[in-house]
C-alpha cells in the first residue's frame, strides 16, 4: 500500500493532480446544482410578483 | 430530411423536461467510467518504461485538456446555432459551457505543470500544448467577462456568441502559431499522447477516462442549461410547475 | 403602406409591446404618445430593425422588412435621440457627408435644406458651437435631404423653440402631401389636417 | 413617392473615408497619442535593461511588437466610441448599405491614422534598439502587415465592447488573446530581418492572417455593432 501510494517517488506531483481534478469535478457539480436552484428561486419570486400585481 | 426534432429541441419546455430525463443516462455512466478508469490507470496499468509512475498524471491531464478544447468547440457551435436560428435553448447551452470549460482548462494547466516538474525539472516550460492551453484560458475569461459586462441577457447571449465564433476560428490558428514558434526555439516536448505503441492496459483506462469526462461534462451542462432556460423564459406558464420542483 | 403586425417586444424583464398592430397609409402620419418609459423609442427602434422583435412582422410595401432589410432601409429616414452630427464639422459639411453617403447631392440642395430648417447660408460655425436646438434643425435637414418616403422620428422637436416647431409642422405636412409616410413620437400637438393624422397611445 | 437612386457602396465608402479623414485633420491630437505612446514604450525597454546595443538587438522584436500591440489597443478606443455615442453608427446601420463594408472603410481610415504612422516611425525606434540599417525595410514590411491585421481584429473587439461601462479593460482581455498569432509571426519576421536572414516564411503567414482578417473581421464587427446598438 505505501509502495503504491508513493507512486515510484512521483507522489508529490501525482496526488495533487488527482486531488485538484476531483475538487474541480465536485465543485462543478455543486455550482451547477446551485445555479439551477437559484434559477428556480428567481422564477418563483417573479411569479409571486406577477400574482401580487394582478 | 425531417427537422421536427430540431424545432422540438428548441422549444424550452420540451428541452427542460428532456434534459431532466436524460441527466441520469449521462451521470451514472460517467461515474462508472471515471471510477473504472481511475482504478485502471492507477492500479492496473503498468508503469511507463521511460517515465515510471509519473505518466499516470496522463489519466487526469489528458481528459481535462480534451474537455477544455471540446467544450470551447461545443460552445461555439451552440452560439452559432443560437445566433443564426435565434434559438434561446442554444444560447442557454452556450452560457452553461463557459464556466465548465474554463475550470478544466485550469486543471489541464496545473496538472500539466505538475507533470512537467519531474519531466523537465521545472514547473513551467513554454511547451506549445501548455501555451495554447493558457491562451485558451484567456479566451474563456474574455468570453465570461463580456457576458457579465452586459446586463440584458438577450444582448449578452448574442454578443458573446459573436465572440465565441471569432474565438473558435482563432483557436486552430493560435495553436498552429504557438507550435510553430515553439519548434524554432525548443526541442520537441516530452508529452506525447496517443502513442500508437501504447499497450492496451494503458490505453483502455485512458479511453474510459476520456469518455467518462465527456459524459460528465454533458451531465453538468444539462443541469446548468435547465437553469439558464428558466432564466430566459419570461412569461410561459410551464415554468410555474418547473419552479416548484426542488 | 406601412404596417406592424402583432409586435411583441421585451426589454429585459419588461414586456413592452404586447401584440401591437397598426397600419399607416401613404400621405398619413402616425403620432406616438405615451408617458415616459411606455416604449415609444423602443417601438420606433424595433420598426427600424435596430431592435430585434420577439415576434411579429413589420411590413413595408407588402413585404416583410426582415426579408430584405437593405431595400427597406434604402427608403427609410431615421432620426433617433442622437443627432449623428460631428462636432468638428460645419452644418453643410455634416450634411454633405452623412446624407451624401446615401444619395448624390449638390451643394445647392444642401443650402436649400438648411434654408428650409432656418439656417443662414453663410453659417460656418462648427456643430459643437451650436445650441441643441440648432443641432436638431441640422438633423432634420438631413431627414429632408434623404428624400425617403418613410420617416421614423423620435422626439424630432426636442429642444426646438416654437418657431422651430412650426417649421417642423410645415416640413412634415409637405412630406405627407408628396405622398410620404411618417411615424413620429412626440408630445407636441402636430398641426396637421385631421385626415392626415392618426394617434397611437402606448401604455 | 419612391426613394432616390441609391449611391454605390464604393462611393458611400469613400464618403465615409473622406469624412473621417477631415475630422482627424481637425483634431490631430487624438490620433497622435497612440503614436507617442508607442515611442515612449519602446524607449522604456532599454531603460529597464542593459542598454548595450548588442543586447538590445535581441530584445528589439519583442519590444517593437509589444509596444505596437499595446498602442493599437489604445487607439481602438477611438474607432467606434464617438460614433456610437452620437448616433452615427445607428445611421450607418439603417442606411441600406452593407454595414460590414462601411465598417471596413472606417477601419481602413483608423489604420491610416494610427497604424501607418506607427509603421513610419518604427525605423526610428528600431534603430534606437540596435537594428542595423539594412534591416529597416524588413522591419517596416512586417509591421505594415501586422498593424493591418491588428486593426481589423481590434475592430471586432471594439464593436463588442461598444457602449459598455469598463469597456477598456474588457477590450484588452478580448483582443489580446486573438492577437497572439500576429504577435508570434510578426516578432519572428522582425527578428529574422534584424539578423539579416531571409524572412519569407513568417511574412507569408502574417500576410495570410491579414487577408483572413480582412475578409472575416468586418462581418464579425458588423454583427457585433448591430448587437451593441440594440
Amino acid at each position: 500500500m505505501t509502495h503504491w501510494l508513493s507512486m515510484g517517488g512521483y507522489w508529490p506531483y501525482l496526488w495533487p493532480s488527482y486531488l485538484l481534478t476531483l475538487l474541480v469535478v465536485v465543485l462543478n457539480i455543486f455550482f451547477a446544482r446551485r445555479s439551477l436552484r437559484e434559477a428556480r428561486a428567481e422564477v418563483r419570486r417573479r411569479l409571486q410578483m406577477q400574482r401580487s400585481e394582478t | 430530411m425531417n427537422w421536427v426534432w430540431f424545432h422540438k429541441l428548441g422549444s424550452p419546455p420540451h428541452f427542460y423536461r428532456l434534459a431532466g430525463k436524460m441527466l441520469p443516462w449521462f451521470a451514472w455512466p460517467a461515474l462508472l467510467l471515471c471510477v473504472g478508469g481511475t482504478y485502471g490507470g492507477l492500479v492496473l496499468a503498468p508503469a511507463d518504461y521511460q517515465q515510471g509512475d509519473g505518466f499516470r498524471i496522463l489519466y487526469v491531464h489528458a481528459p481535462a485538456a480534451w474537455l477544455s478544447v471540446m467544450v470551447y468547440s461545443a460552445m461555439a457551435v451552440y452560439a452559432a446555432v443560437g445566433l443564426i436560428w435565434r434559438i434561446n435553448v442554444a444560447h442557454a447551452l452556450a452560457a452553461s459551457c463557459a464556466a465548465i470549460g474554463a475550470s478544466f482548462t485550469v486543471v489541464a494547466l496545473v496538472t500539466g505543470s505538475l507533470w512537467g516538474r519531474p519531466m523537465w525539472g521545472t514547473y513551467w516550460e513554454w511547451d506549445p500544448r501548455l501555451t495554447s492551453e493558457l491562451v485558451l484560458l484567456f479566451l474563456y475569461l474574455g468570453y465570461m467577462g463580456l457576458r457579465s459586462a452586459i446586463d440584458d441577457t438577450a444582448r449578452a447571449d448574442r454578443a458573446s456568441a459573436v465572440l465565441a465564433i471569432v474565438g473558435a476560428v482563432n483557436v486552430p490558428i493560435i495553436h498552429y502559431s504557438v507550435t510553430w514558434w515553439n519548434s524554432l526555439h525548443q526541442a520537441p516536448s516530452v508529452m506525447k499522447f496517443g502513442k500508437p505503441t501504447m499497450p492496451a492496459s494503458m490505453l483502455i483506462p485512458l479511453l474510459m477516462m476520456l469518455l467518462g469526462f465527456t459524459l460528465y461534462f454533458v451531465a453538468i451542462m444539462l443541469v446548468r442549461a435547465r437553469g439558464e432556460v428558466l432564466r430566459r423564459e419570461r412569461n410561459a406558464h410551464w415554468i410555474a410547475a418547473a419552479a416548484e420542483e426542488t | 403602406m406601412f404596417s406592424a403586425i402583432k409586435l411583441q417586444l421585451w426589454r429585459g424583464d419588461q414586456h413592452v409591446l404586447r401584440g401591437l398592430c397598426f397600419t399607416v397609409a401613404a400621405g398619413r402620419c402616425l403620432q406616438l404618445t405615451g408617458v415616459n418609459g411606455s416604449g415609444k423609442s423602443s417601438l420606433l427602434r424595433a420598426l427600424c430593425g435596430l431592435l430585434p422583435l420577439e415576434a411579429g412582422a413589420v411590413v413595408w410595401r407588402g413585404a416583410d422588412t426582415a426579408a430584405d432589410r437593405h431595400a427597406f432601409h434604402a427608403e427609410l429616414a431615421w432620426l433617433g435621440h442622437g443627432t449623428a452630427l460631428k462636432g468638428d464639422l460645419t452644418a453643410a459639411e455634416n450634411l454633405r457627408y452623412s446624407a451624401g453617403l446615401r444619395r448624390t447631392l449638390s451643394g445647392a440642395e444642401i443650402d436649400g435644406a438648411l434654408a428650409t430648417v432656418g439656417f443662414a447660408n453663410a453659417d460656418q460655425r462648427l456643430a459643437r458651437q451650436m445650441s441643441a436646438g440648432q443641432q436638431r434643425r441640422v438633423a432634420l435637414a438631413r431627414v429632408l435631404l434623404l428624400e425617403c418616403p418613410l420617416w421614423l422620428l423620435d422626439e424630432p422637436t426636442a429642444n426646438l423653440d416654437s418657431r422651430g416647431q412650426e417649421m417642423f409642422n410645415q416640413m412634415l405636412d409637405a412630406h405627407l402631401q408628396r405622398g410620404g409616410l411618417a411615424i413620429v413620437a412626440t408630445h407636441q400637438a402636430l398641426a396637421l389636417p385631421a385626415q392626415r393624422l392618426q394617434e397611437l397611445e402606448l401604455s | 413617392m419612391s426613394a432616390p437612386e441609391p449611391v454605390s457602396a464604393l462611393k458611400a465608402g469613400s464618403m465615409l473615408v473622406r469624412r473621417d479623414l477631415r475630422l482627424a485633420l481637425r483634431r490631430p491630437g487624438e490620433w497622435l497619442q497612440p503614436l507617442v505612446f508607442f515611442l515612449v514604450v519602446t524607449t522604456l525597454f532599454p531603460l529597464a535593461t542593459n542598454p548595450e546595443l548588442s543586447r538590445l538587438r535581441d530584445m528589439a522584436p519583442a519590444a517593437l511588437w509589444v509596444a505596437a500591440l499595446l498602442s493599437s489597443l489604445l487607439a481602438l478606443e477611438l474607432l467606434f466610441r464617438e460614433d456610437g455615442q452620437d448616433g452615427t453608427l445607428e445611421q450607418l446601420a439603417v442606411s441600406g448599405l452593407p454595414l460590414a463594408w462601411l465598417l471596413l472603410a472606417k477601419t481602413c481610415v483608423h489604420w491610416l491614422l494610427t497604424g501607418l504612422p506607427l509603421v513610419l516611425v518604427a525605423p526610428l525606434a528600431a534603430t534606437a534598439l540596435g537594428a542595423p540599417y539594412a534591416s529597416i525595410p524588413g522591419v517596416l514590411a512586417a509591421l505594415l502587415l501586422g498593424s493591418v491585421a491588428l486593426s481589423l481584429i481590434g475592430a471586432v473587439g471594439a464593436g463588442l465592447t461598444l457602449g459598455l461601462r469598463r469597456g477598456g479593460v474588457l477590450l484588452a482581455l478580448l483582443v489580446l488573446p486573438l492577437a497572439v498569432p500576429v504577435l508570434i509571426f510578426g516578432a519572428r519576421a522582425t527578428a529574422l530581418a534584424i539578423a539579416l536572414e531571409p524572412m519569407a516564411a513568417p511574412m507569408y503567414l502574417l500576410a495570410a492572417i491579414a487577408v483572413l482578417s480582412a475578409t472575416l473581421a468586418p462581418l464579425a464587427a458588423a454583427a457585433a455593432v448591430r448587437i451593441s446598438l440594440e
